[in-house]
């Protein structure tokens, strides 16, 4: 665990973000429906944080105003020690420093795997076509993806889809990696591989990685902090520091320390999950 | 066969039906002469009486083709399926499918859809109405018999589709993934509330999955395949107590053995999928349907 | 690994199997092999009652035709043209009524509808696909442009012959005109819905990846609008044809749909045949090519939907 | 959820004030453009034929109480209706067994794709010489471009159902006819709806050239005041040869407004006769 951690020590310093009391309320402020309701939350450098929700429940419109998709209604997000979004700039700009990974995937499906992976740097102007390629050959092969460079995404399964993207993201040597719920199409068995993969992926760029997730597991395993969502409006009920071993492989899963944090949470996430589900049969 | 249809549509009201299914030899190839594939192999097993068996493997091995040869939407290229000893050629409501995404009839409202087998059948009336409504609530959905399916959430239409099923006393029900695409807490939810089900009807159930949670959860017997060709790799009792909770056998050491157990030869099995391209399995079965498919277009 | 030697096999076998013509030319190189899957695909229609069974269709069909009109001489058919006068006066080196594939009348016909028609599909496209990406794309420009078009486009086309006829006064204008008009609404609207079926997440990942407004234009919005853009140019071209022939009738000189109209009135009825078969053939043609051109353009999602085969 | 319904007719209330001021400014230019001439003696290409909106309203205005002119509405509405009608009628049933008989698919379904492509336009002279009466041709004309619409329409639909849905019918135990009844017409009535309602704007674009040429070419109705014969196409084309021009205008706006009642009317009953295609 040390060894990996300190190759990367020198990376590992940047990319915290810090989310404070953010409100998001749709529609008219007084009587909108209340998305997200002062939510605070700290996402350190280099660490995976994990946050946990029932689907609906509003950590996607937390994602989407880190990414800059969608404006807070009050409250600050800052990355580092810049103000992303706050007091006087609702919206914050879109940029290649935060990258998000969407839940059924946004590679283009009308370029190739590799005309995919060099569009960040070749349309910032930071990379010609030839060196971006060479970039991109390099780390596609270090992710275990050579041979697919000229194929379309439709080409290939879901599971090389998300990574591909994951390599897109990369190139652009972003700070932080915004994940919404990436493997939720994906069958568990495909799962469990592709975890391993971002995991070891993560140990080498080391950088912050704000995951959304249902799948308790999934987060237990992955992350370095599990954050446990109320379901709407969304307010952070529980959080959890993950004291797994890295490097993790997917034998942990049936350790009995992964048990135990299993079931601490397990509880928390259920009386959620429960809320939902029949705030979803009420709706229906 | 009319025998067994007749008793069995006359004890409607009591505990459901149940069968033995059996897979003997049974292969499966797709192509043309010249260019065979292979996608089911040799594969034999039985599914018990008043059993759950849960089948699991990686996705794309082929475990929906088998599930549509037990249901005779295709038939095997050699060996045979025997239900109850008799061998089965024909779809039948003695074998029922719940599919992957939820295949209701958008068109009919929760009700309708229930009652669509048993009127086929040329069952109608009161007794009807009543054993549909008896249904209807055993699955929780009372207050939305009138919803048609897209008013539904996911896990109401995937409980709508276990009451249309359930209606027709299948001697097996049959689930392919019926969970899937579910996110991971409904997910949590349906598998308690299926697992009640079907210990409340003790009928013969087959659950095809490729989640190992909820895989050891809900069985008394796991059939573990292997990738593509689909072959039987290993066949695990769990002995779990029932009545079954999510919590207790996420914490219980006998359910930790078993995972292990299993998940060390599926962790082989999806690293062999894992690597570049493994959506060929699924790619050429779904080319052969577009291309073989009754009056495909040119 | 064993897998990997399965792997191999199933790539071996993906690249030969009736599956996947497309991937054949980029692992396994060759026209050599795309031949030899046309070729198998051919013998496979060729063993299948599907050829007979169509060239049975046409048979019958044109059985009817000759029976009932020069055969049985049923009432009301008795008049009409039948099949073997068509194809005598079609193929006479002396036609009848002026009109044979002998006579360079015939293709002045044919290429000036084609002039017209070409124009006009030239002219919606340019006009067209522009319009509708950027109505698409852009809200500001849809809100203040679409309701204008919406308000035009339930008028029939046809309704604007006289106005038309009024407004161009040379012989070529009203014609080229009404061609132009249903084509550039079936351009229009698809281009735009095409903007609209793409995905919100492209745009936000191109967002991401840092692409200027102009680069999302460019990557994003145009390729991704394409398959709409072609259903709408197929569209386009089809009713192109469609009001060509009723603005020819009305206000042409010369022209397929002015054939088969003073055909009638100077009674050469053969030649009415001539020029709807005529018609039919052309307008087929036209619209394969545009549909090859759509292919061409968008392997990426022949490939996606592993259809290439077919 | 309440403001969240709000949401849309926020937007909504904008994007009508736009459309309001765009079609307002499109209004201003057709007006000065076709003035332009009266006042400056220069006109404008195009546009300065074209009479100007205020003159086509006052036109429009005397109109209203004209006979002649709800006839020609009567006639037309009449015309789409005896058509359409026609090709629903035979078309989904054609397009039901192409659809569901193999065989007769592959038998029938090249010649109806050869014969496709041939305008419905170009049927004119043809049908004309074959039916008896003017009216039966154009009934026949306007039946021929909505036909080829639904029953293509009705093959896509009927061919694209999911196969699961007939493969858990057949396990339940229904027998064929029930299948169809229940499960295949039901699944392909989104489609026959889409069908019908291109198939319908279709049918006016034919309607209108008919009345054109068949009506517009012979020598019957009574120069400016309307056709009393035609139709709306006739009233349209009668309006030209008498030279009023207000009443082109007039003609062409009356035919837009009454396809988009008809299209309307046609997605309205969509609407009721499949009720599950509303999202909740």
């Amino acid at each position: 665990m040390q060894t990996t951690l300190d190759q990367t020590k020198a990376r590992a310093l940047r990319g915290t973000i810090r989310i404070e009391s953010a409100v998001k309320v749709y529609g008219n402020p007084q009587n909108g429906v209340v998305a997200v309701d002062h939510c605070s939350l700290e996402c350190p450098p280099g660490e995976i944080s994990m946050v946990v929700g029932p689907s609906g429940c509003g950590k996607t419109t937390l994602l989407n105003a880190i990414a800059g998709f969608h404006s807070l209604t009050s409250g600050a997000i800052y990355l580092d020690d810049e103000m992303l979004c706050g007091p006087g700039k609702p919206k914050a700009d879109p940029g290649s420093d935060r990258i998000v990974v969407f839940q059924n995937g946004a590679l283009f499906p009308w370029k190739t795997n590799i005309e995919n992976v060099i569009f960040g740097p070749v349309m910032q102007g930071k990379l010609a076509v030839k060196e971006a390629k060479d970039k991109a050959r390099t780390m596609m092969a270090e992710a275990g993806l050579s041979g697919i460079e000229n194929d379309y995404p439709g080409q290939i399964s879901s599971g090389v889809r998300r990574r591909v993207e994951i390599v897109r993201a990369l190139m652009n040597d972003p700070k932080v990696l915004l994940l919404d719920e990436p493997y939720r199409a994906l069958d568990s068995l495909t799962k469990s591989v592709m975890h391993e993969s971002l995991l070891e992926t993560c140990y080498r760029n080391r950088i912050t990685v704000f995951f959304i997730t249902h799948d308790l597991e999934e987060a237990i395993f992955l992350g370095d902090q599990v954050v446990i969502m109320t379901s709407r409006p969304c307010r952070t009920k529980k959080l959890l520091k993950i004291d797994l071993p890295h490097p993790r492989d997917y034998s942990i899963v049936t350790s009995r320390r992964f048990r135990e944090l299993m079931d601490e949470t397990m509880d928390a996430v259920h009386e959620e999950a429960m809320k939902a589900f029949e705030l979803g049969e009420r709706e229906g | 066969m009319v025998e067994a249809t007749i008793t069995r549509a006359g004890t409607m009201n009591e505990k459901s039906a149940s069968g033995e299914l059996e897979v003997r030899d049974v292969s499966k190839f797709y192509g043309t002469d010249r260019y065979p594939k292979t996608v089911v192999d040799n594969c034999s097993f039985i599914v018990k009486r008043s059993k759950l068996t849960v089948m699991i493997g990686p996705s794309g091995s082929g475990k929906s083709t088998i599930v549509r040869l037990l249901a005779s939407f295709e038939q095997p290229s050699t060996g045979v399926v025997l239900l109850d000893g008799k061998k089965v050629t024909k779809p039948d409501r003695d074998r029922l499918v719940v599919f992957q995404e939820s295949a209701l009839y958008p068109w009919m409202t929760t009700y309708e859809n229930v009652v669509f087998g048993p009127k086929a059948q040329g069952r109608q009336g009161e007794p009807l109405a009543e054993a549909a409504r008896g249904v209807i609530d055993r699955v929780g959905l009372s207050q939305f018999q009138k919803s048609y399916p897209n008013q539904l959430s996911g896990g109401m239409q995937r409980r709508a589709e276990l009451a249309r099923a359930l209606i027709n006393n299948p001697a097996i029900m049959i689930l392919d993934e019926p969970f899937r695409g579910l996110d991971a807490m409904t997910k949590g939810l349906m598998q308690e509330y299926y697992a009640q089900l079907f210990e409340n009807s003790q009928s013969t159930h087959l659950f095809v999955t490729t989640d190992i949670d909820e895989a050891i959860f809900l069985a008394d017997r796991l059939l573990i395949m292997s990738n593509f060709p689909l072959r039987l790799r290993q066949v695990i009792d769990v002995d779990l107590p029932r009545p079954r909770r999510l919590a207790d056998v996420v914490t219980s050491d006998a359910a930790n053995q078993l995972k292990m157990t299993a998940l060390s030869i599926l962790h082989e099995e999806a690293l062999k999928s894992f690597a570049v391209g493994n959506q060929m399995a699924d790619h050429f079965i779904e080319s052969y349907k577009q291309r073989y498919r009754p009056d495909a277009s040119d | 690994m064993a897998s990997d030697a399965e792997m191999g096999a199933m790539d071996r076998h993906r690249a030969q199997g009736p599956s996947a013509a497309p991937d054949a030319s980029t692992s396994f190189g060759g026209y050599r092999m795309q031949i030899e899957t046309a070729l198998y695909h051919f013998k496979n229609w060729l063993r299948s009652p599907r050829p007979y069974l169509m060239v049975l269709g046409f048979i019958l069909l044109i059985g009817f035709w000759w029976l009932s009109v020069e055969v049985w001489k049923l009432p009301r058919f008795a008049g009409m043209p039948g099949p073997t006068a068509v194809v005598r006066e079609w193929l006479s080196r002396e036609p009848m009524f002026g009109l044979s594939f002998y006579t360079p009348d015939y293709y002045v016909h044919i290429l000036t509808s084609l002039q017209r028609v070409f124009i006009a599909f030239v002219l919606s496209t340019v006009i067209g696909i522009p319009l509708g990406l950027v109505i698409g794309w852009s809200r500001t420009a849809r809100e203040y442009i679409f309701p204008v078009l919406e308000m035009l486009r339930p008028i029939p086309a046809l309704a604007w012959v006289p106005l038309a006829i009024l407004m161009f006064k040379s012989s070529e204008g009203p014609v080229i005109f009404l061609t132009f008009l249903p084509a550039f609404f079936a351009t229009t609207l698809n281009s735009m819905l095409g903007v609209h079926s793409i995905d919100e997440s492209y745009f936000r990942a191109a967002d991401c990846l840092g692409a200027s407004r102009w680069q999302v234009f460019r990557h994003i919005v145009v390729p991704g609008a394409l398959p709409f853009v072609f259903t709408g140019l197929e569209i386009s071209i089809g009713l192109a044809w469609f009001s060509l022939v009723a603005g020819e009738m009305i206000a042409g000189e010369y022209g397929l749909g002015y054939v088969i109209y003073t055909s009638y009135t100077m009674v050469s009825y053969p030649t009415i045949v001539i020029g709807m078969i005529t018609l039919g053939v052309v307008g087929y043609v036209s619209s394969s090519i545009i549909r090859s051109v759509g292919v061409f353009l968008m392997g990426w999602r022949t490939r996606e939907l592993g259809l290439g085969g077919q | 959820m309440f403001a969240l319904a709000q949401l849309p007719t926020m937007l909504g209330t904008r994007a009508t004030a736009r459309a309001i001021i765009a079609i307002t400014l499109a209004a201003v230019f057709w007006e000065i453009g076709s003035r332009f001439g009266d006042w400056t003696g220069a006109r404008l290409p195009f546009i300065g034929v074209v009479p100007p909106p205020s003159r086509v309203l006052l036109v429009w205005y005397n109109l209203i109480g004209d006979y002649g002119y709800w006839q020609s509405w009567y006639l037309s509405f009449l015309r789409v209706l005896g058509g359409f009608g026609a090709a629903m009628v035979l078309g989904i049933p054609f397009g039901m067994a192409l659809a569901l008989n193999r065989t007769f698919y592959q038998t029938a379904f090249p010649t109806f794709e050869v014969l496709r492509p041939i305008p419905p336009l170009a049927w004119v002279p043809a049908a004309i010489l074959f039916w008896p009466t003017q009216e039966l041709s154009i009934a026949f004309i306007t039946f021929l471009g909505a036909f080829y619409t639904i029953v293509i329409n009705v093959v896509g639909g009927a061919r694209s159902i999911d196969a699961r849905y007939i493969q858990s019918a057949n396990a339940m135990g229904a027998s064929r006819w029930t299948v169809f009844r229940r499960v295949v017409l039901p699944s392909t009535l989104p489609s026959i709806i889409v069908g019908a309602s291109v198939g319908m704007g279709v049918t006016w674009e034919v309607v209108v050239a008919a009345e054109m040429i068949s009506g517009g070419g012979s020598s019957m109705g009574s120069g400016t005041g309307g056709g009393t014969g035609g139709g709306l196409g006739f009233f349209i084309w009668n309006s030209y040869t008498g030279g009023s021009y207000e009443q082109i205008i007039v003609g062409m706006i009356s035919i837009g407004i009454a396809g988009y009642i008809s299209s309307s009317a046609i997605r309205a009953l969509g609407d009721r006769i499949a009720p599950w295609l509303k999202p909740r």
